[in-house]
């Protein structure tokens, strides 16, 4: 066992939608809304714009959360991108699930331009989600491991 | 009723061939051993007497061989179809791979056919087995005969065949059937109620065996990209051989994934597994969600049909509903 | 010679594993894997692996070393493993002799170290076989399944397995775990293995494929063979899938690949088919743009172009491997049976 | 390789307060492709934009990467600057290191850490990012508007008076729509007619719009600023230029007996008719399934009488093909079928009849010539039952009518119930209702008016049955409020039919690839944002094709559709956004999954001809992305299963090493 100084923080990745949820995380910024550092965002124009690809690609190199964020159902800027999204991931997350992958790890949530402080209050829940998990085991590339 | 025999349909395909209907012909191709039948492609008369199979070892799905075989010329191409062949057919036209026109299908009925792997637990090195309504009568080289039940031989897909019914043809011989309510989803049912840590392990140990030949890929009649993501280095998936669990696990999520709504469940990605990965348990799982999620959706069913996945309605189950289900004795 | 009840199998398999890693045939529900063998486990009755014997030489990928770069400077890390010994319990003399066509790919100058050090550190138990199966046509290319090499050669029996060390590395290792098996001094084995043998050989005789000859192959006939009329028909079904390259005992072509860690560079080898389509894919493009050029130079490597470069030696074993695993049922049989045969449908 | 330049901004101390700026901006010195990295007060600043501009003339930059706030405030800015300098506004990127990481972390170190990794996600993109150029496309100056009701006049009128031709096509002999067949208006009570008709005649004279009355759109091509348009004109078997109106024929002809539309079957016209007094264009046209010369060539009445020579038998059908820049739905609405509503016994009594039917009823131009008379024996009603909200509010599960409020029922029933006790004092009149819904200028108002002033018996509940006994109805109800069962004898039963979208809607919206709802209500771009816009880049919505509304908000809609049609075609040229999706026509499959997921209709296929590796050729289907059509959402890069569909500015490959440079 090792005994390490630092407490274990999980590394996750958030998409952000760019026109509900990633200003959703700016007016979390602009309104002071803290929440772990772990959380790294990447813009993408909708949540329809992540690839299954991309999640596993988080986990392979180490992430041990990936969250999707977008508009609400019904408020997709391009109309239906994020009803596509929830198709997809609703199959993927439950396909990992049925792979033993532990399905915390994975969420979508729906978070408005107007909602900072779901955003904030999203991040803090899943992070402490993940960080209770521990380490991904399960779908980890030991090549990638630091 | 008429009996059907290999005889019948090679005097069809000789007719079709002699009035120009058809120039060529893609059927099932006679080998070494009764179960070493290949798909081939027939031009004339004689080769159809001396080597057209048809029998309880025409497993192969000839669906995806239109799509390349159908480019090559403006002649019409004679294609023979078992019930669940034509769901792919049908789901290939879907997706514009290949021009219906160009195509003569003759469905031919289907009792099920027998799984060479499934054999030899029973039989070592067998040479010849017949088939009738009492059963199955191997012969094997060193042991004499062996007498088994059809259903201890059959594989998966046929023990829990889906439909008798031909969805597309242009003839048929012998009388259609219907689908059928069969225990299909049974397995993945098993796997959904074991504990996240079992379903690891189980997976583990199943995909563990992968040896990354691409035989399920390559087989798939749902996949003929022009160019598959895993041979193409720019997708960021791409490998020859999996390095390790996780890029087994890659391999196997991405392409259910991409067949995810349109596999027709045809059971040709297990057939050809030389390592016995049960594969068909990765794209059942999708079709049972799909089925539970969105409604019952059969792929292949009708051409033209909006798949599940290029679909939606405002009221879609979501995500975090979705993997909530089967395993509460986590 | 020596003997080993099977009932006292694990004992001496436990011996063997006191002193390296040790792999045994298992049954799994792939079937039949070499597997490391742990206490419990029961030896596959199996003919034949479903993967061959060539893994442990030439494993499907391999790590060859490793880069790691900081700002503008690069560290190489070695990473070589395969200074270990191990012994493979139960190769088939169809596998055995695979190994000869390995080692003169991969022996010749410049030798490739890798391999050779596997070659170095693995001792080989190979096992007669008793009951071919209906694929196997080891025959065509003069192997004797009741006569495999190998470091140990071992016949199997209804009651024991008798052995016989063949190298000095076979003896070496028979010498410490003498205390489990003993010399079967004044025992039946002379006679039981050569009962074994007699049966065996009658056996081979009765197999379908057992007057399929090589006669018409060799080096010289790369004229002969490259433009008949047979390669495309029997090209025509080929999903040009990896499965026959991946379980064939003597394929050895592979790609050297660099995969970036993020953490560093790691470059690997691992197999490669000469069925795909991306096979030694260069700026220019592949050399052999169809299926039927790519079928047709895996089997005239077998038969051709390998016999040409090695003094006549096929490199095929007639394991049958791809006879029961290829998804299309094509295989060397059939195009042995149907080159020069001067026709498209001849079979 | 790229060589790559990074900015980072102190934002005062909004950034530096919790980062290390100038630890960052040494961090990723190391980074692949940077070759130059800075950190500066206020990069937005004049001063800090010129730092930037210097260093790409400088150190020879392809990229930038500005760590700042976030790209929504900023983006813009950096990306003027880039090009001023020279360099592709495309190849900056942006890592957003206040919203997203000094204002939400507290710690200096994890700050600065999280800080770092962003840059290098934002470096590792930028490596990738490849400069892009908006497309440019020409602009037809002209709109097409699909309607000619109220909504497609005010549309037509305002796009004309902008100075652009516009055509309005429409089915109807004449244009005009349901507004035309309208008695008063409400809240004002004015007259329809008295204040449509004279836009209707304006249209006519505006010189700028042309009429394609009588016709349909069969097909549309092409894209935003760019549609090919076909439009069928039925022959109407009178020449339209050369008919006076003068209405001979319609007297003249022997064909008497058919239903008359326009008064919705109240009273007949003939073969040759004309719909209204005041129809534009005013001409007359001959119903093809009634004229006898037409059917057997016996008769020629109406030629023999055409004093102007304007009757062509031989009249054919006409196709003509026009460009148009824009386009314009305005299909407008119907009454629902009250086939399923038999429980009012609508198909069994005269009397009982549609709002839309009151209308004509109560109107001077009407078949009673306004005087409201019982159709079936034209005596004067004592007692009048509204009923409304049928067929709207209906409950999914019922399988008929509709869930949705049609909005406009509360206040014409008000709107009649008050006329006829104003013209009728002695008449009893009853509404039955579920809710009163009055959201509007002066529709409350109006409404207690209604109820207050003119005693009209409002009562909370539905209508059970209606049956025909006696020659009176016997409406049965329940009163909700007072809990009991009603009996009224009445004369006359009105019911409020919901109102749904036009049957033509349908077809016309999967030929301008326009996405619509569940009722077939087309839908909005976006449904706060852009509500007179279809999501299909060019095609804009105008009245009650979009959803149920009254008279003013359609006028104002038609407006607002008109205000976005005039900004559209008063540009030359379209600069389309240049993060579009892009197809590799040598990875797809033409499987046609891309196209069935955009939600714009963007993505087309062609047949195109491919060099095989053997050397010999094939077809192949293969899909198209129209630039001006695509908005970037990149919904078909994850359905193309080949990954031969891949979106500008955010290729896989982009993101991938973004997330690679996350997780390192």
């Amino acid at each position: 066992m090792s005994i390490s100084k630092e407490p274990y923080r999980p590394l996750i990745v958030a998409f952000c939608c760019n026109w509900c949820s990633y200003a959703g995380a700016d007016l979390a910024g602009n309104n002071r809304l803290a929440y772990p550092a772990d959380v790294k965002i990447i813009r993408v124009p909708c949540s329809c714009r992540v690839n299954p690809t991309f999640i596993l690609r988080a986990f392979q190199r180490g992430a041990d959360g990936v969250i999707l964020c977008g508009c609400h159902p019904g408020d997709c800027h391009y109309t239906s991108g994020n009803y596509y999204t929830r198709r997809r991931m609703a199959l993927l997350f439950s396909m990992l699930d049925y792979l033993g992958i532990e399905r915390e790890r994975t969420r979508v949530e729906w978070v408005s331009a107007a909602e900072g402080a779901k955003f904030a209050a999203t991040m803090n829940d899943f992070c402490e989600t993940v960080a209770s998990l521990g380490e991904n085991k399960r779908l980890e590339d030991l090549r990638c491991k630091k | 009723m008429q009996e059907i025999t290999r005889d019948t349909l090679i005097s069809r395909a000789k007719e079709l061939l002699a009035s120009g209907e058809v120039d060529r012909v893609y059927g099932w191709k006679r080998g070494e051993f009764c179960y070493d039948v290949t798909p081939a492609l027939f031009t004339d008369a004689e080769s159809l007497e001396k080597d057209f199979e048809w029998g309880d070892f025409c497993g192969a799905n000839l669906s995806k061989y239109l799509v390349e075989e159908t480019r090559k010329s403006e002649g019409k191409i004679l294609v023979f179809m078992k019930p669940c062949d034509t769901y792919s057919f049908n789901q290939l036209l879907t997706e514009h791979r290949f021009d219906r026109e160009k195509v003569y299908v003759i469905g031919t009925p289907c009792a099920g056919m027998l799984d060479p792997k499934r054999i030899r637990d029973h039989a070592e090195s067998f040479t010849s087995v017949v088939s009738d309504e009492n059963g199955v009568t191997v012969s094997t080289l060193f042991d004499g005969d062996v007498k088994l039940d059809r259903s201890e031989v059959m594989p998966d897909r046929c023990l829990n065949c889906k439909s008798k019914k031909h969805v597309a043809y242009d003839e048929l011989f012998g009388e259609d059937g219907g689908t059928i309510a069969s225990g299909r989803f049974d397995e993945v049912e098993k796997i959904e109620k074991m504990t996240p840590d079992e379903r690891f392990e189980f997976w583990r140990g199943e995909l563990s065996r992968c040896i990354r030949c691409n035989a399920c890929r390559d087989v798939c009649p749902a996949c003929t990209c022009e160019k598959c993501v895993f041979d193409n280095p720019n997708s960021g998936v791409e490998n020859k051989a999996a390095e390790n669990s996780f890029e087994e696990q890659m391999f196997h999520i991405i392409r259910a994934f991409h067949v995810a709504g349109r596999c027709t469940d045809c059971g040709e990605c297990s057939r050809v597994c030389p390592q016995q990965i049960p594969l068909h348990l990765l794209n059942r799982k999708f079709i049972k969600d799909i089925d539970g999620f969105y409604g019952e959706y059969q792929a292949g069913a009708e051409v033209g049909s909006r798949a599940p996945l290029v679909d939606y309605t405002t009221e879609d189950i979501e995500p975090s509903d979705a993997v909530k289900g089967g395993d509460e004795n986590a | 010679m020596r003997k080993i009840t099977l009932d006292r199998l694990d004992e001496f398999f436990a011996a063997v594993a006191g002193k390296l890693k040790l792999y045994i045939p298992v049954d799994t529900a792939g079937g039949a894997q070499f597997q490391q063998w742990r206490a419990g486990a029961k030896m596959s009755d199996a003919l034949n692996t479903t993967r061959s014997a060539k893994d442990f030489f030439f494993p499907q990928t391999e790590n060859l070393m490793e880069f790691k770069t900081e700002g503008k400077k690069i560290e190489i890390i070695d990473v070589r493993r395969e200074n270990e010994d191990f012994a493979i319990f139960g190769v088939r003399a169809c596998d055995v002799r695979s190994f000869d066509v390995l080692d003169r790919a991969f022996l010749s100058e410049p030798a490739d170290t890798y391999y050779q050090n596997r070659r170095e550190h693995g001792v080989i138990f190979s096992l007669a076989c008793s009951k071919p199966a209906e694929t196997c046509f080891c025959g065509t290319f003069g192997i004797d399944p009741a006569n495999p090499k190998g470091d140990i050669v071992c016949y199997k029996t209804d009651d024991a397995i008798y052995m016989e060390a063949k190298t000095e590395k076979g003896a070496n290792l028979m010498d410490s775990v003498s205390d489990i098996v003993a010399e079967d001094e004044g025992g039946d084995g002379e006679s039981a293995v050569n009962a074994q043998k007699e049966i065996i050989s009658e056996r081979m005789k009765k197999l379908p494929l057992a007057s399929l000859s090589t006669d018409k192959f060799g080096g010289d006939k790369t004229a002969k063979f490259f433009d008949d009329p047979a390669w495309k028909s029997l090209s025509e079904s080929c999903l040009g899938c990896g499965t026959c390259t991946f379980v064939c005992p003597t394929c050895q072509c592979y790609d050297i690949k660099d995969f970036n860690a993020g953490n560093g560079i790691k470059r690997f080898r691992c197999w490669d088919s000469c069925m795909y389509s991306e096979f030694t894919k260069m700026s220019a493009g592949q050399p052999r743009l169809t299926q039927l050029e790519r079928f047709r130079q895996r089997f005239m490597h077998k038969l051709v172009y390998y016999p040409a470069n090695n003094d006549g030696m096929f490199s095929c074993v007639g394991c049958g491997r791809c006879l029961s695993k290829c998804p299309i049922q094509m295989n060397i049989v059939k195009v042995m049976k149907n080159l020069g045969e001067g026709g498209e449908n001849n079979g | 390789m790229q060589r790559i330049g990074v900015f980072v901004c102190h934002c005062g101390t909004n950034i530096a307060g919790t980062v290390d700026v100038a630890a960052v901006s040494e961090a990723l010195k190391n980074e692949p492709g940077v070759v130059y990295s800075t950190n500066y007060q206020y990069m937005c600043s004049q001063a800090g934009q010129d730092i930037i501009k210097n260093a790409i003339a400088e150190h020879g930059l392809t990229g930038i990467v500005v760590c700042s706030c976030s790209p929504r405030m900023h983006e813009a800015t950096f990306r003027k600057t880039a090009a001023a300098a020279g360099l592709n506004s495309y190849m900056v990127e942006i890592a957003n290191i206040r919203e997203q990481c000094s204002w939400v972390h507290k710690d200096m170190k994890t700050g600065t850490e999280k800080a770092i990794i962003l840059g290098k996600a934002a470096v590792a993109k930028v490596n990738l990012n490849a400069p892009l150029t908006p497309g440019e496309s020409p602009v037809t100056k002209r709109a097409l508007v699909i309607g000619g009701g109220i909504a497609g006049i005010q549309t037509a009128l305002d796009i004309a008076d902008a100075g652009f031709p516009v055509d309005i096509v429409e089915t109807k002999p004449t244009i005009g729509g349901k507004m035309a067949q309208l008695d008063k208006t409400f809240p004002t009570l004015d007259c329809a007619a008295c204040i449509l008709t004279p836009k209707m005649v304006d249209v006519a004279q505006n010189d700028k719009i042309r009429i394609f009355s009588y016709s349909e759109v069969t097909d549309v091509k092409g894209f935003v600023g760019n549609f090919d348009v076909t439009i069928k004109r039925r022959a109407r078997y009178v020449k339209e230029d050369v008919c006076t109106g003068c209405g001979a024929c319609t007297e003249k002809c022997p064909q008497k007996k058919i239903p008359n539309e326009f008064n919705l079957g109240m009273d007949n016209r003939r073969a040759i008719y004309i719909p209204f007094a005041q129809a534009v264009p005013k001409v007359a046209t001959i119903d093809l399934d009634h004229c006898n010369m037409l059917k057997n060539g016996k008769c020629g009445v109406c030629a023999k009488v055409c004093a102007a020579g304007a009757i062509d038998y031989n009249a054919k059908d006409e196709y003509i093909e026009e460009k148009y820049g824009a386009i314009v739905a305005a299909t407008g609405f119907n009454p629902i079928s009250m086939d399923k509503f038999d429980e009012f016994a609508y198909s069994q009594s005269k009397d009982v009849i549609t709002s839309l039917e009151f209308e004509r009823l109560t109107n001077a131009a009407g078949p009673t010539g306004g005087k409201l008379l019982r159709p079936s024996d034209g005596e004067h009603p004592r007692t009048i039952v509204f009923v409304q909200c049928v067929g709207s509010r209906c409950d999914s599960c019922a399988q008929k009518g509709k869930e949705y409020c049609s909005k406009i029922c509360c206040m014409y029933t008000a709107k009649h119930a008050m006329l006829t006790r104003d013209k009728y004092p002695d008449t009893d009149v009853y509404v039955f209702y579920i809710d009163v819904r009055t959201p509007g200028k002066n529709f409350d108002e109006f409404y207690r008016r209604a109820v207050e002033e003119y005693g009209v018996h409002y009562i909370k509940g539905m209508v059970g049955k209606v049956s025909p006994e006696g020659g009176k109805l016997m409406v049965q109800a329940s009163d909700l409020i007072d809990n009991k069962q009603l009996r009224i004898e009445a004369d006359l039963v009105v019911l409020a039919a919901a109102i749904e979208p036009d049957r033509s809607a349908r077809p016309l919206a999967t030929m301008l690839t326009a996405s619509m709802d569940t009722n077939d209500f087309f839908t909005e771009a976006h449904p706060k944002l852009r509500p007179v816009e279809s999501p299909t880049a060019g095609v804009f919505l105008s009245g009650t094709c979009q959803g149920p509304k009254d008279i003013p908000e359609t006028v104002a809609q038609a407006g607002a559709a008109a205000s976005k049609v005039i900004g559209l075609l008063a540009k030359d040229k379209l600069m389309g956004n240049p993060c579009v999706a892009h197809s590799d026509e040598n990875m797809c499959n033409g499987c046609s999954t891309c196209e069935n997921v955009c939600p714009y209709g963007a993505i087309t296929y062609e047949e195109k001809e491919f060099r095989m590796p053997d050397r010999t050729t094939r077809i192949r289907r293969v899909a198209r992305v129209n630039e001006a059509v695509c908005q970037g959402c990149g919904c078909c890069t994850v359905a193309c299963m080949s990954g031969a569909m891949n979106l500008k500015g955010f290729k896989n490959e982009q993101i991938l090493a973004e997330v690679d440079a996350i997780c390192r």
